[in-house]
């Protein structure tokens, strides 16, 4: 059933094929090299971490898709973070938390969207300048403190489980579904994709532009937020750069999972297979204890021969 | 006289189609060799194997006689060989002198450095004697588009060739530089360079043509002598089939409401105070010099430039902003330009047919794939738009076809006032002649045309009512017996 | 070819005033305003200060503008740069030989620019991907090298490199100047650049031209990662150490420096001088707010504020 | 005219007011250095520093890299401040060796410079104030193989490879667990100082070794991410931090940490001030102040009630004799 991507278009269904290829093949080698990889536990622990990467990823995609690139995502969840971990300590009411996690985030993607709509610039420069003041403000306000200890309630979305499984799994399917849904059934996902593909296109076909990209913004900007609160429930505590380690790899989610730097081009569940082959990385490295030293090269190489792979086997497939 | 130039029995395939299939093909020194055939004929393959960016499959080269193999475009350069393309390959912030010696810098006196000096010299003798003056320090991408046409020109010339190949080279040209071309033409004849001259302009194939041969699917179907033959048997040749004359028009249109009403349209792209109306029914060509303005009045109407003064009226209310609210309001536009402003080339068929309809389809905002797969599926019989599924991507289409899909894309709103800016610029007579009869038909149910042509022919063969631009302003309307060649022209041009 | 050139022969004075990009007014600014606000700021010692803090930045941002134009990216280059500094130091300390030094330095800088590029170019990869992915190796050899420690034994020599006087002028600021205008000259006066640019607008043409792209596109990137490695030379004389974490996310100073100064992502569209600009700028921004005693949080957010404005000032003359 | 004069008047006044000044505010300015702006432990060495300089009447800057240690930054920072000539300096070197060439451009400046917390390679420093990585390390190891009673399964998570304090932390830990032979070192894996990831690192650590008792983080940051990654996992480990943070006390009293060695980044801040103003004003400093490595546990817990914000200095006979 095609809520996914656009499983008739044979390229995208190939491409998505390819890399769960590379998925399986890195889950097959780590079975065989360790046995406490191939267990229900791992497995979705594996799931667990790679939901916080997707939440971040998720949005990324759906500004990536337009040709466009959002670098503040991390700098965003670090400020969204303290914000909302500052209210939620001070009102105690989760829902306070939980609005003033998604408003911030929102409000930091809506600005990006003003930049690069109303004024122009390079999403690539917009969102780099954002990063820096986000983390300046953070940093100003926060003073180098930590804020920690959330209650129970709260902690849910992040450390809780329904049924055996982790929350934040849940919310990743639902990420993945709603956002597979929003790009393949609604007219705006359509949109977004014709106006990464050829944005005067999209134009003179009465596409309104500046409306989409600044929703696309914005819903990264949402995502992020979510993503913040996430953080914070699972870690129980938030200081300023917290997420900024997570915001390259939240961007080679997005690529390896073949969204196209040029835009128009990319699915969700291609971000969700990225997102897992990166964790997967992660995850084997530490359970087989590869030095420390390593763990970046090997990281380094998985990113490039993923895309590689997929490049080839596609080759293959075309001629 | 004995070719400089042979292809015997040239074959490429791509995987899917059979480009060329045992084309052979002689080029004469001195003579302009006209090349006719419908896009996807193999045209364009042709010159790529002969510039060296595709190798054949099969078949001989012979160049004086022996027999040669073409690798790359260097190679090709060796045997003098130049093509001007008909999509621009000129770099967009390079200036015009590094354009036209791309590849083939001046080296100063240390290697690997360029000697700026002799290259802008140079390329200022060769803009001379075409008789253009801009200067060779201009940055291409600021020139419009029958500049940049100009500089490729000179590019191609600037490679003094023995054998010239020129895709479509009168496309975007206004008619002063055609005629400036066509005497260029004649001096190389002179010199005894042999030329390839791709067109789709019978008048051209005419006046200028020695020697015609016309491609098919591939396959080479015959020669012809201008002197001898008829555009309609050519047509005949090339199409395979008896299409009744290209713009052969078999209905009285009959005006009805007024659909589109421009009142003193001023826009900062440079037109002034338009006033046009249009009605159901009726076609009303927007004549004019390349760079009058026609284009611009396009787009200041459906709103893709911004107006500064005056208004535009659709079925009585006014436009204003984005062309999203022109969409919504009816209006729609088939752009010059297909493959960088009507489609996105690298979404699937049906996602580029539906894209513009979207709003109307689904106005629930909730796309049921099913609907739009049909609608697309529709579209793509009604308009006979030759693609194996609509699930392929729409650059892998020949030109006829994009545009079809740019128009499809407008027939999928039921939107009521169609404005075609150059329909069937570079397409092939197949495909002009469905247009046509497309246009006919919406016209016939009533819809409201504007038709932006370069072509006389066309104009004045299709349209009920002319308005004539010269300067960024409408110099005069015509109607009825009024509209013939000779009043277009005269309006067009600049007093004399 | 450049904008430069139009500008001064064709359009004039007046135009080419108007054509300052938002950098250059931002420099201006800034030194006015620091100079009036701190005593220290426009004495000698402190302006050849900010050369020299800058000269490291500069030499990365010089490649970084040729690989943008040529509508590329290197993500790896700061990671390349501390990869190159550690090779430098160990190497260093093994043979206490600096003519052995600089050359491994330099040769592995060209060798993983050669790398980067043969991917790119010959087997068709994004650019951000790719480097991204050199990134992370890069990253890695340098603690591998180091085992995580940093290395000092490098002697005495080291240091002149970056606090050395040639004729009274700090050897940094020679490098500089000497990078900036090979790099100036290789980009307006030779083929390489003009091949760089149409590279970057139109590789099909360049193709059909019977130029081979792939070599040049290939050049490109060897360039960087060569300049990457001649930058790792002041920056192991500024530290007299290497270490393996050192240039970490330098790329992104140099990006921005570079897009900062005019050059777009797009088109090939490129203007060295504003690079220059741009990395004098940033240095300006921050020596300035240093001596005014500025907090650190503050420093972050206005480095966001001037790219941002810089680029604004730009985008408003476009629609002007 | 008239107010001219009067303004004479007020400025003799001022002089004459001013003129016993030696025992009030003489007002030194001091450039403190330190590595970043989120790691608490520098938050709290700041704060020690500016109550240090209140108490003194002397005034503060504060220079920290906008890229968390950052040593070209840091470098930088040192010149434009030599510039600036501020009466002293305290400076927390980002790395002790890369940041030497920082420190010699200081003294030829001659600006009097304590250096803190990293002993620095090179250099002439008025003194040195610090507790050593390694020994705070050293102490809270053994307080954990104290706790295991010399035996069991440990794991390390290490900050950020290539950074100074962690190489000399984690010698710490594991030079303490080797001194008993029933402790087995499991893995010792890279967190980079960050929670998320220590809590990842943890979750997938536990995948593999079904018996964890006690985990050593290189910082309390991690430490209580690990302890997260426990809870969920509702496994029991000991877990040991270092700095002795705000959270990390909170998490101690909550039984979810064992320790947390203890740097005393406040008091660093304190007497690292005190004795560059002491130096400019040419009173006797020591060579070097050490202060004993603390582990913060159950027991010594009262002692941690009042968060640096809120304390202030004692004074420096009560430390120094």
């Amino acid at each position: 059933m095609p809520i996914f991507p656009n499983l008739k278009n044979s390229d995208e269904l190939s491409a998505l094929f390819y890399r769960l290829f590379v998925v399986i093949f890195i889950c097959i080698g780590l079975s065989f090299l360790s046995e406490a990889f191939l267990t229900v536990n791992n497995l979705l622990n594996v799931l667990r971490q790679a939901s916080l990467l997707f939440l971040m990823a998720s949005g990324l995609t759906l500004v990536i898709l337009t040709a466009g690139i959002d670098l503040s995502v991390g700098a965003n969840v670090g400020m969204s973070a303290c914000l909302a971990g500052t209210v939620l300590l001070a009102t105690g009411s989760t829902t306070l938390g939980f609005l003033t996690g998604i408003c911030c985030g929102a409000l930091i993607g809506l600005a990006n969207g003003l930049l690069v709509t109303l004024l122009r610039l390079p999403s690539f420069i917009a969102t780099y300048g954002m990063l820096w003041i986000l983390h300046g403000i953070t940093y100003y306000f926060m003073a180098g403190a930590t804020i920690n200890g959330f209650s129970k309630s709260f902690r849910m979305i992040g450390s809780g489980y329904w049924f055996g499984i982790p929350v934040p799994i849940y919310m990743m399917l639902f990420f993945l579904i709603s956002g597979s849904i929003f790009l393949r059934y609604t007219i705006f996902g359509q949109q977004i994709y014709a106006l990464g593909a050829n944005p005067v296109t999209a134009r003179l076909s009465g596409v309104p532009v500046t409306r989409r990209l600044l929703l696309v913004y914005i819903l990264s900007g949402i995502t992020a937020g979510l993503a913040s609160l996430v953080f914070l429930a699972r870690l129980n505590s938030a200081e300023g750069d917290i997420g900024e380690a997570l915001t390259l790899p939240a961007i080679a989610a997005v690529l390896i999972g073949g969204t196209s730097l040029f835009g128009g081009v990319g699915t969700m569940l291609g971000t969700l297979i990225g997102a897992l082959i990166l964790t997967l990385v992660l995850n084997g490295m530490n359970i087989l204890s590869i030095d420390g030293n390593l763990q970046a090269l090997v990281t380094g190489v998985i990113i490039i021969v993923s895309v590689l792979l997929d490049l080839i086997l596609r080759r293959k497939s075309v001629v | 006289m004995k070719p400089i130039l042979e292809l015997k029995n040239i074959s490429k395939n791509f995987p899917g189609i059979k480009a060329l299939d045992q084309v052979s093909f002689s080029i004469i020194p001195g003579e302009v060799h006209m090349l006719l055939g419908e896009n996807g004929a193999g045209k364009s393959t042709l010159m790529k194997i002969l510039c060296g960016a595709y190798q054949a499959d099969a078949g001989e080269l012979y160049y004086q006689g022996e027999q040669i193999e073409i690798h790359s475009p260097s190679d090709a350069k060796k045997f003098g060989i130049a093509v001007i393309f008909q999509e621009f390959s000129l770099v967009p912030y390079l200036n015009i002198a590094q354009n036209i010696f791309l590849g083939r810098e001046f080296s100063g006196w240390i290697p690997g450095t360029i000697d700026h000096s002799k290259m802008h010299a140079e390329a200022r003798r060769l803009l001379d004697s075409l008789s253009v003056e801009y200067d060779t320090h201009t940055l291409v991408h600021t020139l419009g588009v029958a500049q940049q046409q100009m500089v490729e020109i000179a590019k191609a010339l600037s490679q003094n060739a023995k054998i010239l190949v020129m895709d479509e080279p009168t496309a975007a040209l206004s008619d002063r530089e055609t005629t400036l071309l066509f005497e260029m033409i004649h001096k190389l004849k002179a010199q005894g360079v042999a030329i390839v001259y791709i067109s789709h302009r019978m008048a051209e194939v005419f006046s200028m043509g020695d020697r015609i041969s016309v491609l098919r699917d591939g396959q080479y179907v015959g020669s012809a002598d201008p002197q001898k033959t008829t555009p309609d048997e050519l047509v005949q040749m090339m199409v395979g089939r008896t299409v009744d004359m290209v713009y052969q028009k078999n209905f009285v249109s009959k005006p009805g409401a007024i659909a589109l009403r421009v009142e003193n349209l001023c826009s900062s792209n440079g037109i002034r105070d338009i006033h046009l109306e249009v009605r159901c029914g009726e076609i009303v060509g927007l004549a004019g010099l390349v760079g009058s303005g026609r284009t611009e009045v396009a787009r200041a109407i459906f709103g893709a430039d911004p107006v500064t003064s005056g208004r535009v009226e659709v079925f009585g209310n006014d436009r204003v902003g984005e062309p999203f609210h022109s969409v919504e309001l009816g209006l729609s536009l088939i752009p010059e330009n297909r493959k960088s402003e009507g489609l996105a080339l690298i979404r699937t068929v049906e996602e580029n047919i539906v894209l513009a309809g979207l709003k109307k389809l689904f106005p629930s905002n909730w796309i049921r794939l099913s609907r739009s797969e049909q609608v697309a599926n529709d579209l793509i019989t009604r308009l006979r738009i030759a693609t194996p599924s609509g699930k392929r991507p729409a650059l892998v289409l020949s030109g006829g076809n994009q545009q079809k899909i740019v128009i499809g894309k407008w027939l999928s709103t039921e939107s009521k006032i169609f404005i075609f800016d150059e329909p069937t610029r570079g397409i092939d007579v197949g495909s002009k002649s469905e247009i046509f009869s497309l246009i006919y038909k919406l016209v016939q149910d009533g819809a409201a045309v504007l038709l932006i042509s370069s072509e006389l022919s066309e104009i004045v063969r299709v349209c009920d009512r002319v308005y004539v631009m010269r300067e960024g302003t409408i110099s005069g309307e015509l109607s009825g017996d009024l509209i013939n060649e000779a009043n277009v022209l005269k309006l067009g041009m600049a007093d004399v | 070819m450049s904008n430069i050139h139009i500008l001064s022969k064709n359009l004039g004075y007046r135009n080419y005033f108007q054509r300052i990009p938002g950098v250059a007014m931002m420099l201006m600014v800034g030194i006015f305003f620091f100079g009036i606000l701190s005593k220290d700021f426009l004495s000698v010692s402190n302006l050849t200060n900010i050369g020299l803090q800058s000269s490291i930045l500069l030499l990365i941002s010089l490649p970084m503008t040729l690989v943008i134009m040529t509508e590329g990216i290197d993500m790896s280059i700061g990671a390349l740069l501390t990869f190159c500094g550690v090779v430098m130091a160990y190497t260093l300390s093994v043979t206490h030989s600096l003519p052995i030094a600089i050359c491994l330095a330099m040769c592995s800088g060209l060798l993983v620019g050669l790398i980067n590029g043969s991917i790119i170019v010959y087997w068709k990869l994004p650019p951000f991907v790719v480097t991204l992915g050199t990134l992370g190796i890069c990253q890695s050899l340098a603690l591998v090298v180091t085992d995580g420690q940093s290395i000092t034994d490098v002697g005495e020599i080291v240091q002149l490199a970056y606090n050395g006087k040639v004729g009274g002028v700090a050897i940094p600021l020679i490098f500089s100047v000497i990078a900036y205008f090979i790099t100036y000259f290789l980009l307006y006066q030779t083929r390489f650049g003009i091949y760089v640019c149409a590279i970057g607008g139109n590789r099909e043409s360049l193709n059909l031209a019977g130029v081979s792209t792939n070599f040049y596109h290939l050049a490109v990137y060897a360039f960087s990662g060569l300049m990457a490695g001649v930058a790792s030379i002041l920056l192991t004389a500024r530290m007299s150490a290497g270490h393996p974490t050192a240039a970490i996310g330098m790329e992104f100073d140099a990006i921005a420096a570079v897009v900062v100064g005019g050059t777009s992502f797009e088109k090939g569209n490129g203007w060295l001088l504003g690079t220059l600009l741009g990395v004098l700028t940033v240095g300006v921004l921050r020596n300035g707010l240093n001596l005014l005693g500025v907090p650190s949080s503050v420093q972050v957010a206005s480095i966001g504020l001037l790219v941002l404005v810089a680029l604004l000032i730009d985008s408003m003359k476009m629609k002007s | 005219m008239k107010f001219k004069s009067t303004r004479i008047v007020l400025l003799m006044m001022g002089l004459t007011l001013g003129i016993p000044g030696k025992v009030i505010a003489a007002d030194e300015k001091i450039a403190v250095f330190t590595k970043n702006q989120t790691n608490p432990f520098f938050q709290a060495f700041r704060l020690g520093a500016d109550s240090a300089a209140k108490q003194m009447g002397a005034s503060t800057t504060h220079y920290i890299p906008t890229k968390p240690d950052s040593i070209p930054e840091q470098l930088s920072s040192i010149d434009d401040v030599v510039v600036k000539k501020p009466n002293g300096i305290v400076l927390i070197p980002v790395d002790y060796k890369a940041i030497s060439p920082g420190v010699k451009k200081i003294n030829e400046a001659n600006i009097t410079v304590v250096n803190a917390t990293d002993r620095s390679e090179g250099g002439n420093f008025a003194n040195f104030v610090g507790a050593h990585d390694y020994n705070t390390a050293f102490a809270a190891g053994t307080a954990l193989v104290k706790a295991l009673n010399g035996k069991g399964n440990v794991i390390i998570v290490e900050g950020v490879r290539g950074v100074l304090g962690n190489t000399d932390r984690v010698r710490g830990f594991k030079n303490a667990i080797e001194k008993s032979p029933d402790i087995k070192l499991l893995a010792s894996q890279p967190a980079n100082y960050q929670r998320l990831q220590a809590l990842q690192v943890m979750e997938n650590l536990m995948q593999t070794y079904p018996k964890i008792d006690g985990v050593l983080a290189a910082n309390d940051a991690m430490a209580t991410g690990i302890a997260e990654a426990l809870e969920g996992a509702n496994r029991k480990a000991l877990i040991v931090g270092i700095n002795g943070s705000k959270e990390a006390v909170e998490a101690i009293r909550a039984g979810k940490m064992l320790a947390s060695g203890d740097a005393a980044p406040f008091l660093q801040g304190c007497f690292a001030t005190m004795s560059v103003i002491r130096a400019v004003r040419k009173m006797p400093v020591p060579k070097e102040i050490i202060f004993p490595a603390i582990v913060v546990e159950k027991a010594t817990l009262a002692n941690y009630d009042l968060p640096p914000e809120k304390q202030s200095c004692p004074t420096w006979e009560s430390i120094v004799r």
